[in-house]
């Protein structure tokens, strides 16, 4: 199976300073869900946007190692190229256009297509059928509405550019259990359907392990494990760091005593 | 290979640009000349540049970075007033005296209480005084202005409102009605002003501009049809720069100036002299012979004049200090004679200056602009109530040395 | 190597809450401040003292008090000009009018009428918010400056509106030379400093610093923004009125009200800005840069032999051209960018 | 449970009554009666947009309902006010993390204490006497609570530079300091892999017990919700559909219908 | 009353100059939440340019100006190229401080290749009352004034339809909310960044040709800036609409207030009546009369 997207053991450093990912290696097959995993801070968002290129803007920047996507090497690509070659990222904490309406913030997503009216007017209803509660609100300006409908705006504005790999960043958070399913089913369905290959940065491990074929797992700007979902998913460790199941069973989240930080694939 | 330094605080970008590169372009031109004729009894001129931008921050700084250099600066001439207050503290210590040509505080004129500073040829109080003497004389008789009603149109800072007492004390003597009109800084606007004054419908109109109020004045005044004959200028408000963005709104518009317009054999000279040896310092040849050009060369004679008078009396071909010099800019005295000898015979008036008198003369000229070019309108030098302005000069002096805690003396030669 | 904190520990809150929890800096600074008071009177040429020190001493005080507004309060001011205006005409009146008015009361009763005039116009800022209140506080400059030409009293009367400051003397010492001048500003300027710096590491300076980052978010804590966004004007202006006056009996002795104009409101922000938004070390930098920059410019223009109103020009275009340059290599100003070095120098030789 | 006798839940402290918010034509919340009850932790659920978040924001004054009163310790009144609920000991998080970003995290929890500091603003620029003493004070009490909530390795850190879940407990750092008696959480737990959300629930839980906090949560996770809070408040477009305890909700048709599905 | 009227006209026909310089502002910050600085120094610039190439040049203006509308593309990419890019995604105030940047260096500039004489633009429009308006009312209203104000409107209403019914329109409002964002959604920043500042270069060029051609071509022309602030905030930063009605009010009530205040106080008000007024505008709407509403929200 060829690599649609190959990250190749990138270092990123913020502010010329602060070292981030320390040597991350990873690849996406084409037509492929694959999730990385990872506690707070272990530098998935920056993964991401080191894909993305959106990495520059925060003052980061890639000292090492490449970045492939369909067999090209992205660092001297902007967004908007990586955006017009099928590389669409929703980023962490929505970022929706505040003034502009939730419907516009939706047609700003399809902006690099040239595609007709009619066209676009179906794509949105097919957004609005995944979020229901998107149409509700949609002349509202977006800065206004709740949290989890900012969320739904921006996986749907990412949906909306009709990518061909769409990076993800937790997309499940702030929202209700059922739309996080929707999301979710949404996701498999373009990835089926579709053939939309996908990174998903996601703390909701077990659905992200549900839905994806292959997982990584980041500690502390590293790789420290890597395997198919499924394996992963039956991993002892996995399971009692990510999944909150140990020896089988789920703990009542109320009876877990101590929260001393427990073992480590790395120090 | 002994030469005389000067510091040369000048400013060619930002607003008032194309006044200092016109001021600053004749005085240097000048030094050419005075360089190429064999200096100042062999003593050659040197100078140094540097920009102020009509700062006064900037100014200070560069008054102090070039005061000692060269062996030490001759004079200073900021061309500025809010430079001109911020190194006027410090002349005393430094001994470095500095000419104000036609602007910076009127009262300087008291060398007692100023001594290292001078305000050469006139200041705005006698600039005031000689502007009213010409308005009477319109009229036929300065009684005759009774009556009469006469806007002060002006840049509303310390600039416009210096003339305040001389034309108080006039609106009182005579009983005229002054009207006074401030334009705020910078002026692209006056629409409001003009219209104030259509409604008042005055028989004259004192323009106390500066930079681009001045065109906007000219024009607006157009816009709204007020004669340009009926507008008197101040000299800031009197040079080509003023009048041509204006176009033929200009046509007619008479200023007060402290130089005849016209063609000297210094001019000349400099032309052949200084520009025919790829000397010149202004790039476009058509503004020799400007008004600021002519200020300019003006002014540079005028220091060159107290060189010489301080060599003559400290010791001929030798470079002088900044005391000495002052002691030669106190005793200038130019009159026609020396005027044809420095090939500038009425360029501007005859100036003898005292330790009483750092102006030394206080007569001014008014000119009027023909479409194409200033022409004198007064054949012979106007000064209005020289008396009244020394006395104000007096009393606005001594109220400074209290300020100051300086007592009032004459420095020795 | 030479710049490590291993091996300082701290052992109780109070030691690190210093100013300088690092000893190296603590020496540094105890370096600077012994050359700046004793060094520096003895070596500098009146030239250094009058044309560069005092007003870089001076700017770096208004710009302190801009960035307390600006940088650690949030509110964009284009009128800090303004406000030395009211200090030094302020200043002024009370030496003229109060007889045995010791001077440095005058400054600290001239800050006081910066400060007052501070919140009267930085009222506004409860309801304003960013570039509108910035553009608004165009107000504040112009209408200062033309009520201090329009009403002579302040001005004594004069007839242009001109003022000369009176002589310094403090116990009966006279400050005349530069670098007596030099030593009072420092002194003042030290004071200030050490003021500020309390300010901002305490519960003043982080009620600034939320109402900067989130007011609503500090409301819902229990800050009272009006009052936290009038102290900041009112500190704001307490110390650019201080400046204001320094500026004038220290720096240029007469002033008219027209030198606090527009650009020096301008010059004193891009200070702040460059030097490093809510840094007080980083006031200082900006001041020296803003006010260094275009001497040494012009210095080098100079030695290249092109005629004047060439090099004003290109002057000009450098000195627009190093200010986007420094933007772009870091953002968040010099003092930014001496933090990085720092943290550079910590990690050397071995690379992170 | 045993340990919620522990914490002897008491009488109602804060009572909404038909309260009812609108924005232009959305309507928030329509006509809720919603109380709280000293030393419990109560939870509010429901869908997205379902109004959750501007009840919150209706019990500590940020929005003021247009119709309906609030009681609150007593004190019946048409809305709450800012200051005021931070002065009688409420705190919270915000949903969209509203820390101040460009302060360090230590800074950032000292802003919680502010309403402890007597000191003046004189004293702190001299950093003389009592505002020196009371640094010092409340600093120790801050470092306690870094420590509770294990945030000492970023202490210094800008909270600009922090990764999301990270941020979230700072928030939660800055609200404990302020030593509330009723703590509003908004979503304190979105965007935290399941461990993180364990530890999350202790120190919930441990406020909770400890210092008998008042908890008012919003989580959209089921497991916590239902484990650790004693009663659930269910919201759905702006009508309240259900309330009473995990289990009571749990089995509530309407409420499975409209938020939780079929699981 | 004639003279209440004809103040109230004159001061309607000066808002209008007004509107037309704020404009440039408005395109700006509603299409990249930069508050332009240089919006100042681009009139001047762009004015300096045509005269400069017409004078020295001998070309004819109607050559001389598309060259300079070249010109100020070319500026317009070289902005965003070399001042903008790298500073995607900062504060505000940085990017603000950076339009200061380059006012410097467009002043530099300009005055380097053109010289700082000033010089006379001459459009061929005159400046004087129409005779016939002043026949019949006894008004003085100004061909020159006239035109202008229709200039303004169609300027007015071509860039309103650019941000309200346009696809780019919508894509530059999104990139004012959030940079970052409209990277990741793919609009092209570069580009459009690089168009704004174009088209905001060419109302520079309208904006400078007509102050120009009344005041003369000089430095002075980037200070027409201050007074086009004050119409900005009133009208709101971010609406084009706001421009022009900011600019009558400001206009209008400034030379008003100074005809019929001024005496009384001492005059010269008008540098700072318009900024109080908008100021109390303000504290009534703190976001101008048409900008768009703040969002506070937690
Ligand atoms: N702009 C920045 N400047 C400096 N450091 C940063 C910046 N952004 C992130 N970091 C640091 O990089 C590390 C990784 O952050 P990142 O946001 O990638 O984590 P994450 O895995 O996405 O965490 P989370 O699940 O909480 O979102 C963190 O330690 C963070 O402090
Ligand atoms: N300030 C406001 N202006 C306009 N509408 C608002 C405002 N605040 C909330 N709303 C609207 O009110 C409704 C309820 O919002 P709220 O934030 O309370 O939802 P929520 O239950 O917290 O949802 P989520 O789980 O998505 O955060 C939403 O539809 C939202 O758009
Ligand atoms: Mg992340
Ligand atoms: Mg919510």
């Amino acid at each position: 199976m060829s690599a649609y997207l190959t990250i190749n053991n990138i270092e990123v450093i913020y502010d010329h300073v602060i070292l981030v990912l320390k040597g991350v290696s990873l690849e996406v097959p084409k037509g492929k869900i694959v999730a990385l995993l990872g506690a707070n801070g272990a530098g998935k968002s920056t993964t991401l946007k080191a894909i993305s290129s959106l990495l520059r803007t925060e003052r980061g920047e890639v000292t090492k190692g490449s970045i492939e996507f369909d067999g090209k090497r992205t660092d001297k690509l902007t967004t908007n190229d990586l955006v017009k070659m099928g590389v669409c990222q929703v980023m962490e904490g929505r970022h929706c256009f505040g003034h502009l309406t939730v419907e516009e913030n939706l047609l700003t997503g399809a902006y690099t297509r040239r595609i007709s009216r009619a066209e676009l007017k179906a794509d949105l209803e097919k957004v609005y059928h995944y979020f229901p509660r998107l149409k509700t609100r949609r002349t509202s300006q977006s800065g206004y509405t709740s949290g989890g409908e900012q969320q739904m705006t921006a996986v749907g504005r990412a949906l909306m550019a009709k990518p061909s790999m769409i990076l993800l960043d937790e997309p499940s958070m702030g929202l209700a259990p059922q739309i996080v399913a929707e999301i979710f089913e949404i996701v498999k369905d373009l990835n089926s359907k579709e053939g939309v290959s996908f990174l998903l940065a996601e703390q909701n491990t077990n659905v992200a392990l549900k839905y994806a074929d292959y997982g990584y797992i980041l500690e502390n700007g590293r790789v420290v494990m890597d395997g198919a979902a499924s394996d992963l998913a039956t991993n002892e460790d996995v399971k009692e760091f990510y999944l909150g199941v140990s020896s089988g069973e789920r703990k009542s989240f109320r009876d877990v005593k101590s929260y001393r930080r427990r073992k480590r694939w790395l120090a | 290979a002994q030469e005389q330094f000067i510091p040369i605080l000048s400013y060619r970008v930002g607003l008032y640009a194309s006044g200092g590169s016109g001021f600053f372009g004749g005085a240097i031109d000048y030094f050419n000349l005075v360089n190429a004729n064999g200096g100042i009894n062999g003593v050659k001129i040197s100078w140094e540049e540097c920009e102020t931008e009509y700062n006064a921050t900037r100014g200070v700084e560069c008054y102090e970075r070039l005061k000692k250099k060269g062996g030490g600066a001759s004079l200073v001439e900021p061309l500025g007033t809010g430079i001109a207050y911020g190194i006027l503290d410090r002349l005393p210590t430094d001994k470095v005296p500095m000419t104000t040509l036609g602007y910076g505080r009127s009262d300087a004129a008291n060398g007692q209480v100023f001594p290292y500073v001078f305000p050469l040829i006139t200041s705005y109080w006698n600039q005031a005084a000689g502007m009213i003497k010409y308005l009477g004389d319109k009229e036929g008789g300065i009684e005759k202005l009774k009556g009469k009603k006469i806007v002060h149109l002006y840049h509303d800072s310390a600039y416009g409102k210096e003339p305040f007492p001389v034309l108080e004390a006039y609106e009182k003597s005579i009983g005229f009605q002054l009207i006074k009109i401030p334009v705020p800084h910078p002026g692209t606007e006056q629409n409001s002003q003009w219209l104030q004054i259509r409604q008042a419908n005055p028989d004259y109109v004192i323009l106390w501009g500066w930079g681009v109020m001045n065109a906007v004045a000219i024009k607006t005044a157009a816009r709204v049809g007020f004669p340009r004959e009926k507008m008197l200028g101040v000299w800031w408000a009197g040079s080509e720069e003023d009048t041509i963005p204006a176009g033929d709104a200009a046509k007619g518009y008479t200023t007060m100036t402290f130089n005849t317009p016209g063609n000297y054999p210094v001019i000349d000279e400099i032309r052949k002299k200084v520009y025919g040896a790829g000397k010149g310092n202004l790039s476009d040849k058509d503004r020799i012979g400007s008004v600021y050009h002519m200020r300019g060369v003006t002014a540079a004679m005028l220091w060159i004049e107290g060189i010489r008078n301080a060599q003559n009396k400290y010791g001929k071909g030798k470079v002088m200090t900044g005391e000495q010099i002052r002691w030669g800019l106190e005793n200038i005295n130019v009159d026609e004679k020396r005027q044809r000898e420095l090939g500038a015979l009425n360029m501007f008036p005859t100036i003898k200056t005292s330790c009483q008198d750092h102006e030394g003369s206080g007569a001014v000229k008014v000119q009027v602009w023909d479409g194409k070019a200033w022409k004198a309108v007064t054949p012979n030098w106007v000064t209005g109530d020289r008396a009244m302005v020394q006395k104000m000069v007096a009393e606005s002096s001594a109220k400074y040395a209290a300020e100051k805690k300086i007592t009032p003396a004459c420095l020795p030669g | 190597m030479i710049y490590r904190e291993a091996g300082q520990y701290k052992t109780t809150y109070d030691t690190d809450t210093q100013i300088f929890p690092i000893a190296q800096d603590r020496y540094a600074m105890l370096a600077i401040l012994l050359i700046a008071f004793i060094v520096i009177p003895f070596v500098a040429t009146p030239y250094i003292f009058s044309a560069i020190l005092i007003p870089f001493l001076i700017f770096s005080l208004a710009a302190l008090g801009l960035n307390i507004l600006t940088g650690y309060a949030g509110q964009i001011s284009l009128g800090t000009a303004a406000f030395m205006a009211v200090g030094a005409f302020a200043s002024y009146n009370f030496m003229l009018r109060v007889p045995g008015m010791p001077i440095l009361l005058a400054f600290i009763l001239g800050g006081i009428c910066a400060a007052m005039v501070g919140i009267a116009f930085g009222l506004p800022s409860l309801r304003i918010r960013g570039f509108y209140l910035a553009a608004s506080t165009l107000a504040t400059q112009f209408f200062v400056v033309w009520c201090l030409t329009k009403v002579p009293w302040f001005t004594n009367n004069s007839a242009s509106g001109v003022i000369t400051a009176q002589q310094i003397e403090i116990l009966g010492f006279k400050f005349d030379s530069p670098q007596e001048k030099y030593l009072l500003v420092l002194g003042i300027v030290c004071v200030l400093a050490l003021l500020a710096k309390n300010m901002v590491r305490s519960t003043v300076g982080r009620s600034w610093m939320a109402v900067r980052d989130m007011d609503v978010a500090a409301e819902v804590i229990g800050f009272r923004v009006m009052k936290t966004k009038l102290t900041a004007f009112a500190v704001s202006s307490f110390y650019c009125g201080i400046a204001g006056a320094l500026f004038a009996y220290c720096y240029v002795g007469t002033v008219e009200p027209e030198a606090y104009n527009l650009d020096l409101s301008f010059r004193i922000l891009f200070m702040v800005i460059i030097g490093g938004l809510g840094s007080i070390l980083g006031s200082f930098f900006g001041a020296a840069f803003i006010v260094l920059l275009p001497i040494v410019l012009s210095m080098i223009v100079h030695v290249t032999g092109l005629p004047n109103s060439v090099t004003s020009n290109v002057e000009l275009m450098v000195f627009g051209g190093l200010i986007i340059f420094f933007l772009i290599v870091e953002p968040h100003g010099l003092a930014r960018l001496w933090q990085i070095g720092k943290e550079k120098l910590r990690l050397w030789p071995f690379p992170h | 449970m045993s340990d919620s006798a522990q914490r002897k839940i008491g009488d109602v402290i804060l009572k909404a009554d038909n309260v009812s918010l609108s924005f232009g034509g959305v309507k928030a919340l329509t006509n809720i009666s919603f109380d709280v009850r000293e030393h419990e932790i109560r939870a509010i659920i429901g869908p997205n947009g379902a109004g959750k978040s501007s009840m919150l924001n209706v019990i500590n004054g940020v929005y003021h309902p247009q119709e309906g009163t609030i009681t609150y310790r007593g004190e019946q009144r048409k809305d709450m006010d800012t200051h005021a609920a931070a002065k009688s000991g409420i705190a919270r998080t915000f949903q969209n993390i509203a820390l101040f970003t460009g302060m360090s995290v230590l800074d950032n929890i000292m802003t919680g204490r502010n309403l402890k500091i007597k000191s003046t603003f004189v004293e702190q620029a001299l950093w003389i006497g009592r505002a020196r003493r009371e640094e010092m004070e409340n600093r120790r009490v801050v470092e306690e609570i870094i420590d509770f909530l294990q945030l000492q390795h970023v202490r210094k850190t800008p909270v600009a530079r922090l990764p999301y879940g990270i941020k979230k407990r700072v928030e939660l750092a800055r609200a404990l300091a302020a030593e509330p008696s009723m703590l509003l959480l908004d979503e304190p737990m979105a965007g935290m892999n399941v461990e993180e959300k364990q530890d999350m629930c202790r120190f919930v839980l441990d406020t909770n017990d400890q210092f008998g906090t008042t908890i008012v949560l919003i989580e959209h996770d089921m497991g916590v919700v239902m484990d650790i809070s004693d009663r659930v408040a269910v919201l759905d477009y702006g009508k309240k559909i259900g309330d009473g305890t995990p289990d009571e909700v749990r089995s509530n048709p309407e409420v499975i219908k409209a938020y939780l599905g079929a699981h | 009353m004639q003279f209440f009227f004809e103040v109230l006209i004159a001061g309607l026909l000066s808002g209008v100059m007004y509107a037309l310089v704020a404009l440039g502002f408005v395109l700006i910050f509603k299409a990249s939440g930069v508050f332009n600085f240089a919006q100042g120094a681009m009139v001047f610039f762009a004015a300096l340019t045509t005269v400069g190439l017409k004078e020295e040049f001998g070309l004819s203006l109607w050559l001389a100006i598309p060259i300079t509308m070249v010109v100020m593309v070319l500026l317009g990419i070289a902005t965003e190229r070399i001042v903008l890019r790298p500073l995607v995604n900062q504060h505000d105030i940085t990017l603000f401080m950076a339009t200061i940047g380059l006012t410097f260096f467009l002043e530099g500039l300009a005055q380097l290749i053109w010289g700082s004489n000033v010089r006379r633009l001459d459009l061929g429009i005159q400046d004087v009352p129409i005779e016939f308006v002043m026949d019949k009312t006894g008004m003085l209203i100004s061909q020159f004034d006239v035109i202008a104000a229709i200039i303004c409107a169609i300027l007015v209403a071509a860039l309103a339809i650019l941000f309200n019914k346009t696809k780019v329109g919508r894509a530059l409002r999104a990139v004012a909310d959030d940079h970052q964002a409209a990277l990741s959604v793919g609009i092209p920043l570069q580009h459009v960044w690089a168009i704004v500042w174009a088209v905001a270069g060419f109302v520079a060029l309208v904006a400078g040709l007509l102050w120009g051609s009344r005041n003369g071509v000089q430095f002075a022309l980037t200070f027409v800036a201050l007074k086009a602030l004050p119409v900005l905030i009133l009208g709101g930063f971010t609406s084009v609409p706001g421009a022009i009605v900011g600019g009558l009010i400001i206009g209008a009530s400034e030379k008003l207030a100074e005809v019929y205040i001024g005496p009384y106080v001492g005059g010269g008000i008008e540098g700072w009546f318009p900024y109080v007024l908008a100021l109390v505008f303000l504290l009534v709407r703190p976001e101008g009369l048409f900008g768009e509403k703040i969002i506070r929200r937690i």
